[in-house]
């Protein structure tokens, strides 16, 4: 029991960090259809930006902040110069401009910071709790707590601010949000913007426990985009809830299984959910409109 | 002998019965219309036609066969053709390789003899092009023969879905609101388009709002309110029906 | 009359093309007498996973290639290194070798900086023969020997050994091993079996795997502590993996004494691990602590000489993948000098007869059976981490 | 005789305009093709770009395979590494542990592959658009992680070199006999698949991009075709992936990898979705630009992302769409 309680807080810890790289496929998704491939790069970006803020004699709290403001100033540069220009291409084009992108950030992290493995503080020092025989990091309390607490205000801010509202008025139907005088290019800039904050949030928080490097974004954002998948893109609760069971899946995979086939079993749990489930776990039902 | 003998069909969607207990039957060779005020469950009747929705009950048959649970390729390889409201066309093909789409059940499908591009082939594909040809002129389309259909006018989108469905020669084609978006000269044409069509013998079901098109064409006319067949007669009886005035004034005070 | 002018002009010019062309193949004939630059090619696994070793050794050949083109070169010519990255892809890493024989036309390759880019690109040597100097250490590279192979780490069988000598040394015989599956690790853990069953002191009690990628190890690590018989946990890797590990291991208060490879002995490791690295046991090439080395170990007068360079080029301290660099190079080097030419075969045979090199990490002796990677004691030392510091212990 | 029958029997002649044109043009690009194949040995001076354009063969034709499946039927797959990967490990294991002739081995992996692409297809091919492309994603990384994983069959990271290829008692092993088989299969595949896509069939199948009433109400099995396409592109796929570790003679579970389903489909979208010459177009650069670019060396990834951004952004449709509209446009 304990041993599974240890796998099942572990597994919180990266499904979380899973849930808020999906969260940013999935707005981003929403307001222009776009899977953008440079979310897990964004990440990157995020915890390297504070660890050369930290570096560079800035205290702790601030080159946190300045890192997921990094990350927004990006996913709002991603919009306005990759994005915009090519407004009238297909989705798939749109995909390659941002896998251009990704490796755009990777090559210029590499040629900034070198390929070097970095680490971040600990948020709160590193003196683990004791909870029912389970060790617990304090760093994984910063993880699940800073999910929550970004799960909750973003959908406070979509269900009564303003500006949330004509972003979910965007991704429903952008003619007639048009028609009702929402600036739509303003509020794909605006999720773009958001997308890179919430990757920057999750590179920050899991800097401290899995280090950032100049390709961490690659096996990241792969999973965060299986678990926007898995959720149902277009859904918050889908997203997280698909990195949560992306993440217990992986490490009751790990403990139980053997860990050369977790992310094999893991795609395959996948699998058999799509073809039960086509539009994920909690994607919107119904068919092609004719 | 009916062409297609719908029997007490009903679609339930959670609580809605969106078509409850319809029952008629289309002769062959005629225009068959189906109206009704928006939601009434038209386009519903449709998709059960086609086999897009499996009904709750009842029966749906084409030429005496059973229609239920077949797929609508199936459906279409019965004899069924069909245009939809919004045109469904092709936008990587020409405006004529979209009409030879239409007939290319009748020809070699064969995957390698088609990658080597066998005499066989060829001949085949040579006679649905000029088949595909004739229907476009037949649906005054011979200007479109290769343009691409994003360069096309809305009513050639919607002629050219019915130069498809034509060149898949069936035996009961349905129309979905084949005027809707149409301008005035263009509904012209496409009244005298479905005239000629019935008098060569196919038979067509129109689903339609404009009343002016469904009194001119139509040799029977079904009225849907909220999923009941509410009326059916000649477009002249229909049109005197008390119940049928009762709906539409209804729906439009 | 106005057209032969012009067929006497068209004469004119094309003499004067050929006499040019004439020319100018004697002087090249003369130039590369002289001063054509010796052509080494070189492909280190610069990005990607392996970055961590290549990028060290990129540094440390090209350093060391100017060093020694400013003291004048080799054999009066000049080294010119055509570098490339094989981004961590054995694909990659064989297409490159193939461009560097066919296309860039070098006289050696050194190369790669992992096993399977070199098993890949060794191939490609055999088939081209055309002398390849591997600094990647699995056995499998010379063991069995391939006459254009050769390698200067020591192989990893014989660093497992190290540590096992450690182990038994302190009587800790019932371990608990936890490996990548990536490459290195995989062949590391095979070895680690093999060497246990063979060498009969140690048993391995626990077997864990972990996959590329993976950012948190507790749950293996779990198991581990919940078998009471284990007494020092071996960790299989390189990159940042081990700092996870690590960090899981004191996370969750284990006690028994862990063990990490050679492959991460560097000073990344403790800075990444944080204090959670405090005490843990590391394999290390006596570069890394070369000024606790006895004064008369012979690779302490060129560690220090080359740690200078290193730091003074690059401002960091130098590890024990800087050194394969540069000993891949020096090796190398001293094969072409002794062979007096570029002569592929001719450098292979020197390569062969390779006897007492003195380099940063080790001395090499070749043999037509022993292509390296074999030598009569390991070069490794034990180390712990103390105070972010490696220091060697008994 | 009734108007219809009129219709149909009178414009004889008169509306074939399109056909011989369509026909011409495709056969054009065959005559094209083989120009260039035989005029390009002498611009190749090295071993190495020989060796280079092999690979751009190999992969052209991939290439084409695919964007029968991506451009044409609009099928996405991000798994398609994993076919390339069944043919070329097939055919390792085949020939160099159980001593078959290679060339059979070859194609009793593609056989291998198609089978698995139609026993899996059905389920999959329902999926639409990312959920598509998630459900092959997964389904290369589970082919992947078996190529990994099991070391005693696949070597494991270490990878497989397989026996060189002999042809007529003749080993091959020359960059340029290799030249000279890959061309040939390039110019039967362009060949092929310009017929397939101007076929009743591939009308067929090129509706399937559209809504799927489109594709039924013509009397197309959109299940069924979809999972037919499916099949051919894997089928090609792991042919010329058997063909690639033949000519390679080296095999890693690199070339399994996500990245590299990646740069296949890469190579369709580059190129031009639904275009032949775009395939082979598309092949060229993802083949080319990262050996252009190890002339920059530590920019080659910012430098990569940048072409990649310009060129979606400048030619949305493609390269090879792109400019063909723009020639149209100046001329007319």
């Amino acid at each position: 029991m304990t041993e599974f309680l240890q796998y099942l807080m572990t597994g919180l810890t990266v499904g979380s960090i899973y849930g808020l790289v999906a969260l940013g496929f999935v707005i981003v998704y929403n307001s222009s259809n776009v899977i953008n491939f440079a979310q897990g790069d964004l990440q990157m970006l995020g915890g390297m930006l504070a660890v050369a803020f930290l570096a560079a004699g800035l205290p702790l709290p601030v080159a946190i902040v300045l890192g997921v403001a990094g990350g927004g100033i990006a996913g709002l540069a991603l919009y306005k110069w990759a994005i915009r220009p090519a407004r009238q291409a297909g989705p798939l084009a749109l995909v390659v401009i941002t896998l251009g992108v990704a490796l755009v950030l990777r090559g210029g992290a590499e040629l900034l910071w070198g390929r070097g493995y970095f680490s971040l503080p600990e948020f709160s020092g590193h003196e683990t709790l004791n909870l029912f025989g389970v060790t617990i990091v304090p760093q994984s309390l910063w993880v699940i707590g800073i999910t929550a607490v970004v799960v909750v205000g973003l959908s406070r801010f979509f269900q009564s601010s303003k500006t949330g509202k004509a972003i979910i008025a965007t991704s429903l139907d952008p003619d007639a949000a048009t028609l009702m005088g929402i600036d739509t290019g303003r509020m794909k800039l605006l999720c773009f913007g958001l997308g890179g904050v919430l990757a920057a949030v999750a590179g920050v928080v899991i800097a401290p426990i899995a280090f950032t490097y100049s390709t961490v974004g690659l096996m990241l954002g792969l999973k965060g985009f299986v678990a926007a998948v898995l959720g149902g893109l277009g859904n918050f609760r889908g997203a997280l809830a698909g990195g949560l069971v992306l993440g217990i899946t992986e490490t009751m995979m790990s403990g139980y299984g053997r860990s050369d086939y977790k992310d094999a079993v893991a795609f395959l749990l996948i699998l058999v959910i799509l073809i039960f489930m086509p539009r994920g776990l909690f994607g919107a039902a119904g068919g092609e409109r004719v | 002998m009916s062409d297609m003998q719908i029997s007490g069909l009903s679609k339930v969607f959670g609580g809605l019965r969106a078509t409850d207990d319809v029952s008629f039957h289309i002769a062959p060779g005629t225009v068959h219309s189906i109206i009704g005020p928006n939601g009434a469950g038209k386009t519903t009747l449709l998709n059960l036609m086609t086999g897009i929705y499996e009904p709750t009950a009842g029966e749906v048959t084409l030429g005496g066969q059973s229609l239920l649970g077949k797929p609508f390729h199936a459906r279409v390889a019965m004899g069924l053709g069909r245009t939809f409201q919004t045109p469904q066309i092709c936008h990587g093909m020409s405006a004529i390789e979209n009409v030879m789409l239409g007939s290319h059940l009748g020809l070699d499908g064969r995957l390698l003899p088609s990658m080597l591009r066998l005499p066989g082939i060829v001949r085949g594909d040579e006679a649905c092009r000029e088949a595909a040809a004739g229907w476009m002129r037949y649906v005054g389309l011979e200007r479109y023969l290769d343009a691409e259909p994003g360069a096309m006018p809305y009513g050639a989108l919607k002629r050219l879905e019915i130069a498809r469905a034509l060149a898949g020669k069936p035996r009961l084609i349905l129309l979905d609101e084949p005027a809707a978006g149409l301008g005035a000269t263009e509904k012209a044409e496409l009244s005298r388009l479905i005239c000629r069509l019935r008098d060569e013998g196919v038979t067509a079901v129109l689903v339609e709002h404009d009343m002016k098109l469904v009194m001119s064409v139509s040799q029977h006319v079904v009225v849907l309110n909220y999923g009941k067949k509410l009326a059916e007669g000649t477009p002249d009886e229909v049109s005197r029906n008390p119940d049928v005035i009762a709906a539409y004034l209804g729906r439009t005070h | 009359m106005t057209r032969q002018p012009k067929i006497r002009k068209a004469g004119v010019v094309r003499r004067v093309l050929s006499a040019v062309a004439g020319l100018s193949l004697v002087i090249g004939a003369v130039a590369a007498q002289a001063a054509d630059p010796i052509k080494i090619g070189a492909i280190t696994t610069s990005t990607g996973p392996g970055s961590y070793l290549g990028e060290a050794e990129e540094k440390a050949l090209k350093l060391m290639v100017a060093q020694i083109n400013k003291k004048g070169g080799v054999l009066g010519r000049e080294i010119q290194l055509v570098h490339y990255d094989d981004g961590t892809n054995a694909e990659r890493a064989r297409a490159l070798m193939q461009r560097l024989v066919t296309e860039d036309e070098v006289s050696v390759v050194i190369g790669s900086s992992t096993t399977p880019n070199t098993l890949s690109m060794a191939d490609v040597a055999t088939r081209y023969k055309i002398p390849l100097v591997s600094m990647a250490g699995a056995k499998a590279i010379t063991d069995p020997v391939r006459p254009w192979v050769f390698a200067v780490p020591e192989n990893d069988v014989m660093a497992l050994g190290v540590m096992f000598d450690h182990l038994t040394k302190h009587k800790l015989t019932r371990v608990a091993l936890l490996s990548s599956t990536s490459g290195f690790g995989r062949a590391a853990r095979e070895g680690a079996l093999e060497l246990s069953k063979k060498r009969g002191d140690i048993s391995i009690v626990v077997d864990e795997t972990y996959a590329a990628g993976d950012t948190d190890m507790s749950a293996q690590l779990t198991r581990i502590r919940g078998n009471g018989q284990v007494q020092a946990i071996i960790n299989l890797d390189f990159g940042n993996q081990p700092a996870i590990v690590t960090r899981n291991y004191a996370a969750l208060g284990i006690k028994v004494p862990l063990y990490q490879s050679h492959a991460i002995a560097a000073p990344k490791y403790p800075e990444l691990a944080g204090p959670s690295s405090e005490g843990v046991r590391v394999a290390v090439q006596p570069l890394l602590v070369v000024e606790q080395l006895p004064d008369s170990q012979p690779e302490k007068a060129k560690g220090l000489e080359f740690r200078k360079l290193i730091q003074e080029r690059y401002n960091e301290l130098p590890h024990g993948f800087h050194g394969y660099g540069y000993d891949a190079l020096l090796v190398t080097v001293d094969a072409i000098s002794r062979a007096g030419s570029t002569d592929k075969e001719a450098v292979r045979k020197a390569l062969e007869q390779t006897r007492g090199v003195a380099g940063v990490t080790s001395q090499y002796t070749f043999s037509a059976t022993n292509h390296g990677g074999v030598m009569p004691v390991s070069k490794l030392r034990m180390a712990e981490i103390r105070n972010k510091g490696f220091v060697l212990i008994d | 005789m009734s108007d219809i029958d009129k219709a149909i029997g009178m414009p004889r002649g008169l509306s074939t305009a399109g056909g011989p044109r369509l026909r011409l043009a495709g056969q054009g690009g065959v005559l094209l093709l083989a120009a260039i194949l035989l005029l390009l040995p002498w611009l190749l001076r090295s071993g190495f770009q020989y060796h280079m354009a092999v690979m751009i063969g190999i992969h052209a034709v991939i290439a084409i395979g695919l964007n029968l499946l991506v451009g044409y039927a609009g099928q996405i797959s991000l798994g398609h590494a994993g076919f390339m990967a069944i043919g070329a490990y097939g055919t390792a294991i085949l020939s160099s542990r159980f001593g078959w002739p290679p060339l059979l081995g070859v194609v009793v992996s593609a056989a291998a592959a198609g089978l698995l692409a139609f026993a899996v297809g059905r389920p999959i091919l329902r999926l639409k658009g990312y959920y598509l492309a998630m459900a092959t994603l997964g389904l290369g990384m589970i082919i992947y992680l078996l190529i990994s994983n099991e070391v005693w069959l696949t070597g494991g990271p270490d990878g497989l070199s397989l026996p060189m290829l002999s042809l007529f008692g003749q080993d091959v092993d020359s960059p340029k006999v290799w030249y000279g088989i890959v061309a040939v299969l390039l110019l039967v595949a362009y060949w092929m698949a310009g017929n397939l896509v101007n076929s009743p069939l591939g009308r067929a199948l090129r509706s399937l991009e559209g809504p799927e009433a489109l594709s039924a109400a013509a009397g197309v099995d959109v299940s069924a075709s979809k999972v037919r396409i499916f099949t051919v592109s894997a089928v090609v796929t792991a042919f010329m992936g058997g063909i690639g570790a033949l000519y390679a003679g080296f095999i890693s579970p690199k070339s399994a990898d996500f990245m590299q389903s990646i740069e296949l489909v890469l190579m369709v979208i580059l190129g031009g979705m639904g275009s032949i010459p775009g395939a082979v177009a598309g092949a060229a650069i993802v083949t080319l630009l990262p050996q252009v670019l190890t002339a920059v060396e530590h920019y080659e990834p910012l430098i990569y992302g940048l072409i990649l951004i310009l060129v979606m952004v400048l030619m949305p449709k493609g390269l090879v769409p792109t400019l063909a509209h723009r020639l149209r446009r100046s001329r007319s």
